[in-house]
């Protein structure tokens, strides 16, 4: 099996799952379509995992193929092929995707079980993950956009899954806008680029990039910041966040998928794919790293003051990203990509266990409800705080060498990039912080009336459900994680998941550990990014203060979450109440939606408004109808009038006009 | 003084060239004697059938004469192409009038034998109108035409509105008459000859085609042709007129005379007066104008049918005029095809008319025809096309006129007149769909099928006094022939619109005739 | 006398009828007016007729008769088939057809 | 193989007479055959094109007006191909979709309808100025009967407005078009001859050309509709009988974009450039209020209607980039959005269908019981906002960025309808198939043959959305040729134009660049 | 004197004129009328129009003016009121349209470039204007004319009766009948008084076959008149 077909049968594998379960669905059932699609994502890793091994064995030189199925659209100087671009990145990519998709997958296949829309929700769910894969082995700029317009459709349908949840369907729209606004500045920013190297293939726009364009040439960084925005707007990056804290709305393993794994990393993908491209633009490029920065603050912040146990994390996963693309518009790509991959599993891995103890509480999912589950989940519990602890960058867990690693990298590049070294490091704090603040309010403290039921060995059920967001009683005809729904104490599916991530997010670090006692990830991507004009090296004293700084940030953000939440419980609202503008502050999420709002949603609202009330009576209907009929009515009503009967106005009107006929003429002569 | 009457000589006569005349007038004696008697086929067969010979004959000898143009009679008529397209048109009308009016009331009225030799000689003096190169000749053609028709529109003398609408045809006329005689004595003064040619020699000496003399002269023939023509804003007798008569003398007066009209505004303005183009060329353009939009916007709203037809036989002078603005043999040409065309699709429509007319006892209401698309496809049809093809949609004769009309105005640099005309088309549709809306998208107006053949009673109580629904309206429905009017004129609609050709061939050797033009 | 003065005679006989027309209200008058017009039309044609010394302006003139004869009798007629049905001879009353 | 366009064309016609003749009853299928051996042949066609070569193939060449020189000609080539194969199919599934319902007077329903077949395919294969206008009023004429005599409420005004509207476009165009004409052979002083060909060898005075480009930009803007002509619209749409509006919507609009590509812009090439921008801006006014009235109304047709204005903004943005990337990209997204459009009619009608009411707020949740109808609807809302991947976007992506090449600042304004379409396009979706249930609904699954009309037609979504290139490549060489000349005076036409013909040894008329067209 | 004579001419001619119009009794106005024609006649003389001036006499203020005495007498034509319906704005307007008219006349029949106008015309002999100079003109150049004109009468003969016909159930005043018969006695009159001045001084060597025709279809004409 040749590097291509292996390729190509990765995107096949959950396209076969997504065209199987689709149209079988009146045939199978839940459970069956659910092993299909775990089965095809599974394929999709195995394959993935062969071609890892067949590029391997290419020299290094040769990493970087191309490869096309057949003519897309040529004409007019454009070529769109059908192909698929591999190199270490893509499969990089595509083994993060599959792997941790197939595990998703897995633990769906309980989570969703007593859904009564487990076909379409695998069909989904595969139709996801090709389009995952689709985005990271495209070959040309057009395939990438279709790629990235395929999650977003994924993700929008997804999200709405519970399609009977206005809130839902709300939430869904709002990602599928938002993230259509990214795909438009993913096809402006491709115009740009193509405006000057005539070729949407990858392979060759990057060949001829530096040849093309002069450093920081205007339509460069134009498109480069247009391919920011569809970065930002996947990405859930400042200021195009707002709709991914909404998409929490979709089923839980969905969030631990799109909403924190893998697509919402696309943007991460995207800058590093595009390297070639920012290192030229590096206005554009620093942009980018500065609206990383300020998402990764931002997002923190607002994660101190949520309440709903998926919104933290969401917030969460918006800040990690704002690492990730910070690193990468940085120059430090390994260090974002290995941020990229670590974050995959503890951040899956957190939203399973989220997903765990929402079912633990009937569907609810605010925190405030939640409290001393320790003991009624104690896996749940263990797996949560092994995902807190990643996440918080402890040692030795998978996120403290990434994102030690992306921080070493950034600080190398000094200059200003040492504010965002040192905003990096703020943000860690606030990320100990937040995290903690979730697992301390949830599993410690006195048990609540559900974890003591779970305790009692029973599972609790709500008398109506209802919807977590609006409190509106569900219509439960379409599914829900019903009154059987499963945690993951009960289930070995999720079990086996969720563990394996665990163990994931605990050892992952070993790729790259740091003073290049490993570079396996660094050696991996090199062919990619060795032709980068940043290169980095030496500088241990750094990335020794950076390890040491790192774990007493750490540390120190644990620290302070326990004696808030569980040393002092009553400080939070002490906290609350003196700093109530600033605690409102954040917990209106800075008012973007509102601004947005403002900003957009309305004026665009009126116009349409005003289209529909105003301009179309007055104008269309009005002058252009309305007037050109009245002129109409309205000479006819006078010729009528004239046409009044009486003869002697008829000969009149005939001198008349031989009167003036003659006066004409007379005029003529 | 006897040896000089006897050194005259009567002019030669070209008794070929002036056949079709003499078998127009020696068919409207025939018909006249014939009335005298008394036998119910003499009367209601053979005189219409005579009548129909006659003017069958008229055509036939017309179409002998095709390629033998002469000029008759010492100057007083030419027979050309033009003039034998213009008369078959009128004698084609006459054709069609004699069958809608064959079982009307009308002729019966009138008496079969004077209705159709009034008929006769009206064409007759068509024929004279449009052949003639001489103003004596116009004169006299002019009122033959004219004398006719107005005792043509009284006939129905039961009904009022007849009356009225001859008495006002006629006082009009008689207005149009005398504004035109006036006009050719001060042309006659200015030129002192009364032959176009003699008139167009005139004008062409120096200095003459801007005398005011002259000017003044054409001005008042603009009027008295123009009204004969139904010009704005010369046309308020037309309306009036149109409603008034008898529907079978509607049909035939709006195309024939319309027909014959042109007819001779083309030969005088485009032979006699050719040299002052560019005086009345603007003004004619400006008349034009008004006349189209006059006309369409008249149209609009109109609840009588023929009322109707008549604001738009108004629009279509004013689109026929644009040919004779233009002053070329495109214009001719372009004319002499859209009278054609307008025979065709004008005749449909009133044949259509004629045979509700007597059948519904609503008259001439637009609501007569409400729902015969389910009833009478027979009807339904021939009038729906008729209508496309007044309003210029393709695949009908229309459309193809109105494309010569457009394309011999860009032709002579009147390219806005071009534009007016798809102007008035477009407010043109605004009656015309009203009409092919009351055929097919309206149900048969309830109990609106009253007892036939019952005089007066016909109107049934109740129903109101609609335009035309008069109680002494014609009470037979009409025959075979009616319908057979309408579906063959309908079918000529479609079938001219698809195969133009014979119609150009005619049309272009009548623009030929027209030597002096380009 | 110049011709220029029969025709202006001409013209001004012409004006009245045309005033006539247009102010009379009894067809018959009306009919009268018409003659008005039409003679002032001859008067015309004589006059030119002489001034161009040739007599097609008088055969005009001997048509116009004969025409402004025949209208006069169907006038007549029309008027006295109104007359019959009784409707008011009075061109203003006229006005069944309008609009 | 010899195709003889003229059976293609007159076929319909021919059906729908002999459905005329015989018992009601059978008329549908004699119309629904005729329709389906028309698309036959224009499958036929699709394969046996010569896509390399330029110019016209098939040619059917008779004069038909000696005197006016108009000729009765018919020709295929890459702008008409593809709108071909697509309007037989799109009829054919109204003809299907028809044919499942009983008409009153069928045999007339089924003649008119038959008709307008012929109509429009007359209008897109016509070769010749006036036989184009000729079609182009033609095709609406049983629009009138239609919507007329089987429409729904307020039919009567409705149908008038719409009728008179149109047709004052198109009856400017008449004008204009017959001036093409008499100018043209007044300055080469041969007979006047309307063929395209004939017509396109000799440039108009940039005055003439002008204010005829004006008259037939008017008719085709009208006919679109364009904002601000698209006053018959509303009205319109409500009451036409449903397989007639997807047949209008589908095709009758697209004659219009096309006829800016084979008749202004060889033509006209200079107005063509003189007005370029004004018609990008009223293509991307088009573009702007479509959009935002699209997510302001309510009612599903009319959501679709103003959807469909704004997408013909597009395509018209596409044309007047006078690039041949946009002009590429209309023709295809001009075959897209007919694919598209005409299937979310019939599933417009579904709803209505299950609802009882063709307002969105009086539907929700759908999709509960007809996960069918669900896929079928978003599969065709998720094309008709173009998403990538589809074949809508492949136009898209062409039209703008040829817009792009030509005017930066218009293409950066157009993308916010291609946002706003997500808007107003998942907003019926949702409004219909999700949320709750509305008071009057009733979901259940579309029936066989419901399913046998929409299936296919999304099928064929699909599979353009696979191998777009399948029309791009057979209109590649035809574009190029037909917004040469207007490139020439932009002073923007690329030098390939030569290598393109060059080698073929083609002489066509059209191809060969008038000596004063360079500015 | 020829001056004087024109003067008293126009003045008639004018006067009766302006009495047609005025007069509001119609009967007054056609004795106006006559004056006029007389006049009128008399304007024709002085311009050596001998035989159209005799023919005015004799056909116009003889014979339709008798035509119309009897209508007048049989419609019974009263004094018009003088306010209309139409508004007494019309009077106004037409006394303006007059004026105007009159005054565009005047302008082109003063303002002419034509010379001859301001000259009593060439000298012609006096047979200009004869009866046999017309007659021959209208037997020859205007032969048609002169056809056509019997025509005309003949088919305005035929219209009138018709119209003026008694009809069953139309007519519904028996004491008219008198005078309508007299009314339709009086076509065939006016027609033959007319074709017998015209045809008389030609002679009848000169008839041909047309003038045949018109004496023969004059017959069925008269003998319809007297039959209804």
């Amino acid at each position: 099996m040749s590097l291509t077909t292996a390729s190509w049968l990765i995107l096949a594998c959950p396209l076969a799952g997504t065209l199987i379960i689709s149209l079988l669905f009146r045939v199978i059932s839940g459970r069956v379509a659910g092993i299909i699609g775990t089965l095809a994502i599974g394929a999709a890793f195995v394959f993935a995992v062969i071609a890892f091994m067949k590029l391997q064995d290419r020299p290094e030189n040769a990493r970087a193929v191309s490869d096309s199925l057949w003519t897309y659209a040529k004409t007019a100087g454009v070529d769109v092929q059908m192909g698929i671009y591999i190199d270490p990145l893509s499969i990089f990519m595509a083994l993060v995707v599959s792997g941790v998709s197939t595990l998703i997958h897995l633990y769906s296949t309980a989570y969703m079980a007593s859904d009564k829309g487990e076909v379409r929700y695998f069909a989904y769910l595969n139709f996801f993950v090709f389009s995952m894969l689709l985005l990271v082995m495209a070959g040309n700029f057009f395939l990438l956009i279709v790629g990235w317009a395929f999650v977003g459709a994924a993700s929008y349908m997804l999200i709405s899954f519970w399609y009977r949840r206005t809130t839902a369907t709300k939430a869904g729209i709002k990602a599928f806008v938002i993230n259509v606004l990214g795909d438009v500045g993913l096809v402006l920013g491709t115009y740009f680029i193509f405006r000057h190297t005539h070729t949407l293939d990858f392979a060759q726009t990057f060949a001829s990039a530096s040849k093309i364009f002069s450093p920081n040439e205007t339509d460069l960084v134009i498109g480069c910041l247009f391919l920011l925005v569809g970065a930002f707007a996947k990405s859930a990056q400042v200021p195009f966040h707002t709709w991914l804290p909404d998409a929490m709305e979709g089923p839980t393993p969905v969030s631990s998928l799109i909403h924190a794994a893998t697509m919402v990393t696309a943007g991460v993908y995207l800058i590093a794919r595009m390297h070639p491209l920012f290192q030229i633009a590096t206005t554009a490029a620093d942009v980018g790293a500065v609206v990383g920065l300020a998402t990764l603050l931002i997002a923190g912040t607002i994660g101190l003051v949520m309440t709903d146990i998926k919104r933290v994390i969401a917030y969460s996963t918006m800040s990690q990203i704002g690492y990730m693309i910070m690193a990468v518009s940085s120059a430090a790509y390994v260090g974002g990509l290995f941020h990229l991959m670590t974050h995959a599993f503890f951040k899956a891995l957190l939203f399973m266990a989220a997903g765990s103890v929402i079912g633990a509480m009937g569907g609810e999912q605010s925190i405030e409800k939640m409290r001393g589950l320790r003991k009624a989940m104690p896996f749940t519990f263990a797996t949560f705080v092994v995902g807190g602890l990643a996440l918080s960058a402890m040692i030795p867990f998978a996120g403290y060498f990434s994102k030690d690693d992306l921080l070493f990298e950034i600080g190398q590049r000094g200059g200003w990039y040492w504010i965002l070294y040192a905003g990096g490091y703020i943000g860690a704090f606030l990320t100990a912080l937040y995290t903690w603040r979730l697992i301390f309010r949830v599993f410690w403290g006195d048990p609540c009336p559900e974890a003591v039921e779970l305790e009692g060995g029973h599972l609790h059920h709500p008398e109506a459900h209802t919807n977590p967001a609006n409190g509106e009683v569900e219509d439960t005809d379409i599914g829900f994680p019903g009154p059987e729904h499963v945690i993951a104490e009960r289930s070995i599916a999720m079990k086996v998941a969720m563990g394996t991530l665990a163990v994931l997010a605990t050892i992952a670090g070993v790729v790259q550990l740091p003073y290049n006692i490993t570079d396996g990830l660094s050696n991996f991507l090199d062919p990619v990014f060795a032709d980068s004009p940043v290169q980095f090296g030496g500088h241990t004293d750094l990335e020794t203060f950076g390890l040491i700084l790192s774990l007493v940030i750490a540390a120190a953000g644990i620290l302070t979450a326990h004696r808030i939440w569980v040393v002092k419980p009553g400080t939070s609202a002490r906290l609350q109440e003196r700093f109530s503008g600033l605690h409102g502050f954040l917990v209106n999420k800075w008012y973007f939606d509102e601004a947005i709002e403002f900003l957009i949603v309305r004026p665009f609202a009126w116009c349409g408004r005003f289209g529909q009330q105003t301009f179309e009576r007055i104008v269309v209907n009005g002058v252009f109808v309305g007037g050109a009929t009245g002129v109409t009515r309205a000479s006819s009503s006078a010729v009528r009038a004239a046409q009044n009967g009486f003869l002697r106005y008829y000969a009149a009107l005939l001198l008349f006009g031989v009167t003036i006929v003659i006066f004409y003429f007379l005029l003529q002569s | 003084m006897i040896a000089a009457v006897a050194r005259l000589h009567g002019p030669h006569i070209d008794w070929a060239g002036i056949s079709p005349l003499v078998a127009l007038l020696g068919a409207a004696t025939i018909v006249l004697i014939l009335g005298l008697f008394r036998g119910r086929f003499v009367r209601e067969t053979l005189i219409p059938l005579l009548a129909i010979a006659g003017f069958g004959t008229a055509i036939g000898l017309g179409a002998w004469r095709w390629h033998h143009p002469a000029v008759l009679v010492s100057n007083a008529m030419t027979i050309d192409a033009f003039s034998i397209a213009i008369s078959g048109i009128c004698a084609a009308a006459g054709v069609i009038g004699v069958l809608l009016a064959w079982r009307s009331l009308a002729a019966r009225e009138a008496g079969q034998g004077e209705f159709y030799a009034l008929l006769l000689t009206s064409v007759a003096g068509m024929v004279v109108l449009v052949s003639a190169i001489n103003m004596v000749t116009l004169f006299i053609g002019l009122e033959l035409l004219s004398i006719p028709l107005y005792v043509l529109c009284a006939t129905e003398m039961g009904r009022e509105k007849s009356l009225e609408s001859g008495l006002k045809y006629l006082i009009i006329g008689s207005v149009g008459s005398a504004t035109l005689l006036y006009g050719l004595a001060l042309l006659y003064g200015a030129t002192g000859s009364t032959d176009y040619a003699g008139i167009a020699r005139g004008l062409g000496a120096k200095g003459l085609a801007s005398d005011v003399m002259a000017l003044t002269g054409i001005a008042l023939v603009v009027g008295g042709l123009g009204f004969k023509a139904s010009i704005a804003p010369f046309q308020q007798w037309t309306p009036d007129v149109y409603e008034g008569a008898p529907t079978p003398v509607t049909a035939f007066m709006a195309v024939a005379t319309k027909a014959a009209a042109f007819g001779v505004l083309l030969r005088f303005f485009d032979v006699a007066l050719i040299d002052a183009q560019q005086n009345w060329g603007p003004l004619l353009a400006v008349l034009a104008a008004i006349t189209i939009v006059v006309g369409n916007v008249g149209a609009i709203g109109q609840s009588s049918l023929k009322r109707m037809l008549a604001w738009s036989s108004v629009a279509q002078a004013g689109y026929l005029l644009v040919g004779v603005v233009v002053s070329t043999r495109a214009g001719v040409s372009a004319i002499v095809f859209y009278l054609c065309a307008y025979l065709v699709m004008n005749m449909a429509a009133f044949a259509v008319i004629v045979a509700r007319e007597r059948k519904s006892g609503r008259g001439d209401d637009i609501s007569s025809i409400e729902g015969i698309g389910a009833s009478d496809p027979l009807l339904a049809w021939p009038l729906t096309v008729a209508m496309l093809s007044l309003s210029g949609i393709p695949m009908t004769v229309g459309f193809i006129g109105k494309i010569n009309l457009i394309s011999a105005s860009v032709n002579g640099d009147y390219t806005w007149l071009g534009i007016m005309i798809v102007v008035g088309s477009l407010i043109s549709l605004a009656y015309y769909l009203r009409v092919v809306a009351a055929v097919w998208m309206r149900p048969s107006p309830e109990g609106g099928m009253p007892a036939l053949g019952h005089g007066e009673d016909v109107v049934p109580p109740g129903l109101p006094v609609l335009a035309g629904g008069d109680p002494s309206a014609d009470p037979r429905p009409a025959g075979w022939e009616v319908t057979a009017v309408a579906v063959v004129c309908g079918v000529a609609t479609i079938f001219f619109g698809i195969v133009p050709g014979p119609l150009y061939d005619i049309a272009q050797a009548a623009g030929r005739s027209f030597v002096g033009l380009f | 006398m110049d011709v220029k003065w029969y025709l202006t005679v001409s013209a001004l006989v012409f004006a009245i009828g045309v005033g006539g027309v247009l102010t009379r209200r009894n067809p018959l008058v009306v009919l009268l007016c018409l003659e008005l017009m039409l003679n002032a039309a001859n008067l015309a044609f004589i006059g030119f007729s002489r001034m161009w010394a040739n007599g097609d302006g008088q055969i005009m003139a001997i048509v116009v008769m004969v025409v402004a004869a025949c209208e006069v009798t169907v006038g007549l007629g029309i008027v006295v088939a109104m007359h019959r049905r009784r409707l008011p001879v009075d061109v203003d009353e006229l006005r069944e057809l309008q609009g | 193989m010899t195709i003889h366009l003229s059976i293609i064309l007159w076929l319909p016609l021919a059906a729908g007479v002999l459905g005329l003749l015989v018992p009601g009853r059978f008329s549908r299928w004699i119309v629904l055959a005729g329709s389906v051996a028309v698309l036959a042949y224009a499958v036929l066609l699709l394969g046996d094109y010569d896509r390399a070569r330029p110019g016209l193939q098939y040619v059917t060449d008779e004069l038909w007006v000696k005197q006016l020189g108009i000729h009765y000609k018919l020709g295929i080539d890459g702008l008409n191909l593809v709108l071909l194969a697509v309007t037989a199919l799109v009829f054919t599934g109204a003809f299907a979709w028809a044919a499942r319902q009983e008409w009153e007077r069928p045999r007339l329903f089924w003649f008119w309808f038959a008709f307008m077949e012929t109509g429009v395919l007359g209008a897109f294969m016509a070769q010749d100025l006036i036989l184009f206008v000729a079609f182009f009023d033609l095709m609406l004429v049983p629009v009138y009967f239609l919507t007329g005599q089987w429409g729904g409420e307020g039919r009567a005004a409705a149908i008038m407005k719409l009728f008179i509207y149109t047709l004052a476009g198109s009856l400017l165009m008449l004008a204009a078009a017959v001036a093409t004409g008499v100018l043209v052979s007044q300055e080469t002083g041969q007979h006047i001859n309307f063929a395209f060909s004939a017509l396109a060898r000799t440039p108009l005075g940039a005055s003439s050309q002008e204010w005829i480009f004006l008259c037939f930009a008017a008719a085709f803007l009208v006919k679109m509709p364009a904002f601000p002509f698209h006053g018959w619209m509303p009205d319109g749409y409500r009451t036409m009988p449903m397989p007639v509006l997807v047949a209008f919507s589908a095709i009758l609009s697209k004659v219009a974009a096309y006829g800016f590509l084979r008749v202004v812009l060889p033509l006209f090439p200079d107005a063509s450039v003189h007005f370029q921008e004004l018609m990008l801006l009223l293509a991307l006014s088009s573009v702007l209020y479509g959009s935002a009235m699209a997510f302001t109304v309510t009612n599903a047709r009319l959501i679709l209607g103003y959807s469909s204005i704004a997408q013909l903004g597009f395509i018209v943005l596409g044309i007047f980039a006078l690039q041949k990337t946009g002009a590429q990209g209309s023709i295809l997204q001009a075959a897209n959005h007919a694919l598209v459009v005409a299937p979310l009619f019939l599933v417009v009608a579904l709803l209505a269908a299950r609802a009882g009411s063709e307002d969105i707020r009086e539907m929700g949740g759908l999709a509960m019981r007809a996960p069918i109808l669900a896929a079928l609807f978003l599969i065709l809302s998720l094309a008709s906002l173009a998403i990538p991947g589809s074949a809508n976007f492949v136009g898209e992506f062409y039209i703008l960025l040829g817009v792009f090449q030509s005017k930066v600042a218009i293409a950066i304004f157009a993308f916010t309808g291609v946002v706003m379409a997500s808007v107003y396009m998942l907003r019926v979706y949702i409004r219909a198939m999700h949320n709750r249930a509305g008071p009057n609904t009733e979901s259940r699954e579309i029936s066989l043959a419901d399913g046998l009309v929409l299936v296919p037609m999304v099928l064929v979504v699909l599979a353009m959305a696979l191998y777009p290139q399948f029309a791009l490549e057979r209109s590649n060489v035809t574009v190029s040729l037909a917004i040469h000349r207007a490139q020439v005076v932009a002073g923007t036409a690329p030098n390939r134009i030569a290598a393109i013909t060059a080698p073929l040894g083609v002489s066509q008329p059209e191809i060969v660049p008038a000596p004063g067209a360079t500015p | 004197m020829a001056t004087i004579l024109f003067f008293i001419a126009a003045v008639g001619a004018i006067g009766g004129a302006v009495g047609v119009v005025l007069m509001r009794n119609p009967f007054y106005s056609v004795l106006a009328l006559v004056t006029h024609l007389v006049s009128l006649a008399l304007l024709f003389l002085l311009l050596q129009a001998q035989f159209v001036a005799a023919a005015q006499v004799v056909v116009y203020a003889g014979a339709v003016m008798v035509l119309y005495v009897f209508v007048v007498a049989y419609v019974g034509g009263g004094e018009e009121p003088t306010t209309s319906t139409g508004g007494s704005s019309l009077r106004t307007i037409a006394i303006v349209f007059a004026t105007v008219l009159f005054i565009e006349l005047a302008i082109a029949i003063l303002g002419t470039g034509l010379h001859a106008i301001d000259t009593r015309g060439p000298t012609v002999s006096g047979e200009f204007g004869a009866p046999r100079r017309i007659g021959e003109l209208l037997l020859t150049r205007y032969l048609l004319a002169f056809e056509l004109s019997s025509f005309l009468l003949l088919i305005a003969a035929v219209g009138a009766v018709l119209l003026a016909r008694r009809r069953r159930g139309m007519d519904d005043d028996p004491a008219t009948v008198s005078v309508h018969d007299v009314f339709h006695m009086q076509i065939p009159a006016g027609l033959g008084s007319q074709s017998e001045t015209v045809g008389a001084r030609q002679g009848d060597r000169e008839l041909d076959e047309s003038d045949a025709e018109v004496e023969e279809t004059v017959a069925p004409g008269a003998h319809r008149g007297e039959g209804s």
